[in-house]
């Protein structure tokens, strides 16, 4: 039997963070106001009066002295998980993420591994200024010696930043902002499925739609308002963007023979061109239309009072599903 | 962290005029100062603070999604900016609300940006050569030394015309000198030798942050490091900022080179309406400072002058009126138009761009429901 | 009548800058090594002997610096042309290019431009060290704001490197370094083209090959081969990568009905991703075979004794071409 | 640029002992050596000069891809090197061969990353906790500061026993001081006070560009600024270099906080192999730097003290076997395997990288053409 608790994402987060600390004293936490604050978003909460300054430390402020030093920290034994207050932040810290965290582990031949965690809130829907609001997935999916991966419910956060936290090679974690708050259950006991996987968030046989974090709710939403309309929608949460795990999008696309794709990072080589692109070479001949791509615009993230007209929202995925079906 | 030995101060915190070898080479830019001059450096204060409290009110009221306070560091920002001239550029970060007041800014923009409905909000040019607010820390820092290289190529520093010379001003925060490009900033205005002044407000926080934890050293001691003088001053001392403001200015608009000024300061508000200090600072602290506080020193100081009520009472008249003035405007702001989000990314024609407004516009066209209100 | 003249691309880039700074003095170089040096690559010789060290700046050792100082001098109203030394050393100045460079007309409600040029020596073949032989357009591509080319010839060299200076955008500029050596015709009279078209670089009515850079030469290459098995090949030259013209990629597979992408860099999320999924969308009833992208693997650009197994040859974009033609 | 006042030397040009007050704090250090020990300074300067001269060899008849030569610098990266214990990390940029000899590294390994076979080419555990070689200049340095504070954490400095306490060097270029990374590492080294020599090599010359571009200030003054103590020497000093980085580094381990050197040295050859100095330095200055070779001026502090010709000689020989030696067996060296690009990326699985191996290997056997060798 199992043990469910009702948790918003923050929460689920914060427990995760918990667990691994408790498990290996190895594991610290490093960033910008995570300490007596707590974080931006309250995530690492309680953390620094339970383990100490020592191991969850508010650091200097500088992104890439953060990933910089969490990588000799690793060298050393460590295992450090880094926050990135926000995702327009990440950047001061793009060369030592691309050059040096990722890069390190096949620089020493195989013979070390860089056990990094970057946690970063990701994404729109919160009305803030900018660089507060960007999604950021493709330049690290497009970076080899990267794991990239993004959770859209409580129970997945819970079980997903342990297991990256556990992993041996560098993870970019991504966090759906907007998602921190809702409630939803959490299994205690069991992750249900590996890091790296493809879920069925709903199961449906005409269309299927693909979208990872915050979008993933928009597409539940987009298959409810489907079904109303007598069209079964079968909704897939990609969960990992790096390595993608592809069979259970296949397998759904030749059952359904139809594929959207829907993210809220601008559209142009993004890890939605990158899925579109491999699917219409695997699927070839299942496709009864072409992948269509919902996502955000070619331009920067809008001001806060334009950014419903830039998110994908359930109406846009809908239209994206009525041309698919017209084909 | 409080005021060391080598912190610069004019007037006393009881408001008296601080007369030493260390302050001789300040005092006689103060003494240059008309009584009207002194007056207006009090009135922005209050104009400053009144603006910075209204804004405080309408993001509690769901005017602004965020608002950034000044509270406290008038006098820091009120003394260098008044030590500007008109041809200076400035760099700003994003709480310098007095230097934009100063330099003619309609600050109605500055709610425009936190209300959401720009990235930024004003042209330099049109606007006192006041530049747009950067969310990224210490980024503009290399923006402004670059233009102030731009200045030099064009042969506007160093001709020893303090009326046409130009000098460029970055205002930055005490957990923004971590960062890289703020340290590349001073690499290459020593380099490059960059009439610029690199004006740190150190208001003690970086959200919840001690400066501590930036530096265990004072951080004038900083710029010494890269060849660029420094001090420290006083910065809830709005005499010293300008002073000091004036004398640097002038220097490096001369040719002399960049210079460094670390105005000790406090952020008495919140750093964002977003922000919770009672996580992590004490009331005592907040009171210390609170006990300090730039705009009733001054005051003591004119009223020591002679100034008399009316004048304050006048200010504050104002300052009401001030307040309200952009309260009304506030709530009348509509939204920008969806062609914003396209239009303004390339200074030419992008194919790409210009089919997904098409799109857009199709879109929203044929769907009522969606979009801006919602 | 035009005046050909016969030159290596680094000779063409370099006579093109000189043109550039005739014609326009507020034009200026900055960069590490390319005064007195004139560039690792010697594509920026003599120019500081001609325009003096005002124009030409040899800089302090730091990329963000570079752009960021450049950024400033672009505000002041001049055309800083910045030189990254090697493709693994602009990631320290991603900072300024993503968030600052790429998003300031925006940030400035389209009332400013940001007339900088970003040159880039990118790409494999030379047998260099690390990060000496990386190919990053796709993280440029993906960001909105900047504008993306690349030559694969000396004449365009000549003309895209002048029109991207002439450019009120910011124009990241991919110089294909291990073409800066071959010689090739240069019309100096006219360019033939704008900056961002796609180009025919030789004709064919059986597979339609498209690439940019060091990859057109390898795909003429293809091309040869493939003609001596009696296979007619059309080869596209890319140039621009954002924003990508896609006329002529999408005329081109409606005759051929078959398009293989060859790219030196990673192939996931890449702009032959992109390419690849929009091909795919737009061209959905026309094409007999899916789009086939031959790219460089998912891993770090390897050790140069591993390179030649790394980088797409005519051999595996044969490959791929008999694969296309298997449909 | 050449040496300041503030320079420090225990050794002077001709080879003759400097006694003063500025030497006085290091001269006990030197007076602690032993004649083996002396010699042993002289024996790896020599063996890494002839490993020097036939890398450049190897790469000119096509051996290697590229050279990086330490010509010249061998003093600063001996006497630092022999500073330290056991029981220390260092982390390198990419010139500091000698110090990987003293550390025990098989230099063939250096050879093999720049034949190109591999980008890193050895693990500091098996190697004298010598790191590999960082070609993102000044990167290196956060990690260096990280594994410092690593070494804070597991309570392995600051006990007061030098034989466990452990310390990092961190060793970067004069032109790395202008990269925001040194400057962060700065920062954080600072606040986190780690057990960490900087060591900066001013070799006067950042490729083409002079050291003057980066700093017009002395660049040991930029520690201060940091709140981190800095000093200059004479990096042609063997003996200096040794004592200064003894006492930093056992002041550093014994939990006092970071330190910084920097030390005046001269880049003898090019850059790199692929390098022209003559497009941008005069004959002249490579003159007055060779007339202060660190070697010749120890050999004669070392016959001053009556070392005779026989050691010189036998160092001589070995020197020669020893190059002999890297000649043979770099020629000997084969291609790295195909599986090399696939299976080191990772530490787990990846399953999208196993499917791209497996497809090329499928390839390589179907096509016999292609691949490495052509
Ligand atoms: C590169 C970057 N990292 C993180 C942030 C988030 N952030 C906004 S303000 C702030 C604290 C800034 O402190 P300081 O530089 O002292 O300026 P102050 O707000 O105190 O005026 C932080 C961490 C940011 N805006 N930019
Ligand atoms: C971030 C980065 N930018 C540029 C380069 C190219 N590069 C390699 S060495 C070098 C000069 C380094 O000078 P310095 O730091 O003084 O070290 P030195 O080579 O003189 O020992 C440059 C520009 C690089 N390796 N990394
Ligand atoms: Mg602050
Ligand atoms: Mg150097």
């Amino acid at each position: 039997m199992s043990a469910l608790e009702s948790l918003p994402m923050a929460k689920a987060l914060n427990a995760g963070l918990r667990k691994a600390m408790q498990d290996n004293d190895k594991v610290l936490m490093m960033g910008e106001d995570i300490g007596p604050l707590g974080g931006v978003f309250r995530v690492t909460e309680g953390l620094q009066a339970e383990f100490g300054d020592r191991r969850v430390m508010d650091t200097p402020l500088a992104e890439s002295g953060i990933v910089g030093t969490a990588i000799g920290l690793a060298m050393r034994g460590y295992r450090p998980v880094c926050e990135i207050q926000f995702d327009g932040f990440v950047f001061p810290a793009f060369d030592q993420i691309t050059t040096q965290l990722a890069k390190l582990t096949n620089r020493h031949e195989g013979r070390i591994s860089m056990p990094v965690v970057i946690r970063i809130p990701y994404g729109g829907h919160i009305g803030a200024v900018e660089h507060h609001q960007e999604s950021p997935e493709a330049y690290f999916a497009h970076t080899p010696g990267l794991r990239v991966v993004s959770p859209s419910t409580p129970h997945d956060a819970y079980w997903m930043i342990q297991e990256a936290i556990l992993s041996d090679d560098p993870v970019i974690f991504l966090e759906p902002k907007s998602r921190y708050w809702p409630k939803g259950d959490v299994d205690l006991e069991a992750s249900g499925r590996p890091l790296h996987s493809t879920a069925v968030a709903r199961e449906g046989t005409e269309v299927t739609l693909l979208g990872h974090g915050a979008m993933v709710s928009v597409l539940l939403q987009a298959a409810d308002l489907a079904a109303d309309e007598g069209t079964s929608v079968e909704v897939l949460d990609l969960r990992s963007l790096s390595p993608i795990d592809y069979d259970p999008i296949l397998e759904s696309v030749r059952k359904t023979g139809r594929l959207v794709i829907a993210q809220e990072a601008p559209g142009s080589v993004s890890v939605g061109s990158e899925i579109a692109a491999t699917v219409a070479e695997r699927a070839f001949y299942s496709l009864e239309a072409p992948v269509l791509r919902v996502s955000g615009f070619d331009a920067p993230f809008p001001p806060a009072k334009l950014e419903t007209l830039y998110l994908p929202d359930a109406d846009r995925v809908l239209e994206a599903v009525d041309r698919a079906l017209a084909y | 962290m409080s005021y060391t030995d080598a912190t610069l101060q004019l007037l006393s915190p009881a408001g008296a005029l601080v007369e030493s070898d260390a302050t001789a080479p300040y005092l006689p830019f103060v003494e240059k100062l008309t009584d009207d001059e002194l007056r207006e450096f009090h009135r922005v204060m209050v104009l400053t603070r009144a603006f910075d409290l209204e804004g405080t009110n309408l993001q509690r009221q769901g005017q602004m999604g965020i608002w950034v306070p000044s509270l406290g560091q008038e006098a820091a920002q009120v003394g260098s900016g008044f030590a500007m001239r008109p041809q200076d550029h400035i760099f700003p970060s994003y709480r310098e609300h007095a230097v934009g007041i100063i330099r003619g800014l309609d600050v109605i923009n500055i709610v425009r940006l936190f209300r959401g409905l720009t990235h930024g909000g004003w042209v330099p040019e049109e606007n006192g050569n006041f530049h747009i607010y950067t969310m990224v820390l210490g980024s503009h820092t290399l923006h402004a030394t670059g233009y102030a290289m731009g200045v030099t190529l064009d042969g506007k520093a160093g001709t020893g015309n303090p009326d046409t010379d130009e000098a460029v001003i970055t205002y930055f925060g005490d957990g923004s000198t971590s960062q890289g490009d703020v340290n590349e900033a001073l690499v290459f205005a020593a380099s490059y030798q960059t009439p610029e002044l690199f004006f740190l407000q150190n208001n003690q926080w970086a959200i919840s942050v001690p400066v501590s934890r930036q530096s265990r050293t004072p951080l004038y001691l900083r710029a010494g490091g890269f060849g660029i003088p420094g001090i420290q001053i006083d910065g809830n001392d709005v005499l010293i900022s300008y002073a000091a403001s004036r004398k640097f200015l002038d220097e490096t608009r001369a040719g002399d080179g960049p210079r460094f000024i670390e105005a000790l300061t406090y952020r008495m508000g919140a750093h964002t309406s977003s922000d919770d200090p009672s996580k992590y600072r004490t009331d005592e602290e907040t009171a210390h400072w609170a006990a300090l506080d730039p705009i009733s020193r001054f005051e003591s100081y004119l009223r020591s002058r002679g100034e008399g009520d009316d004048f304050f009472r006048d200010v504050a008249t104002e300052a009401a009126d001030f307040s309200e003035d952009i309260r009304r405007r506030t709530v009348e702001l509509g939204v920008p138009p969806v062609s914003d989000m396209f239009d303004n990314v390339y200074s030419e024609p992008h194919p790409q761009l210009a089919e997904q407004k098409l799109w857009l516009e199709g879109y929203e066209a044929a769907y009522a429901q969606g979009g801006v209100g919602e």
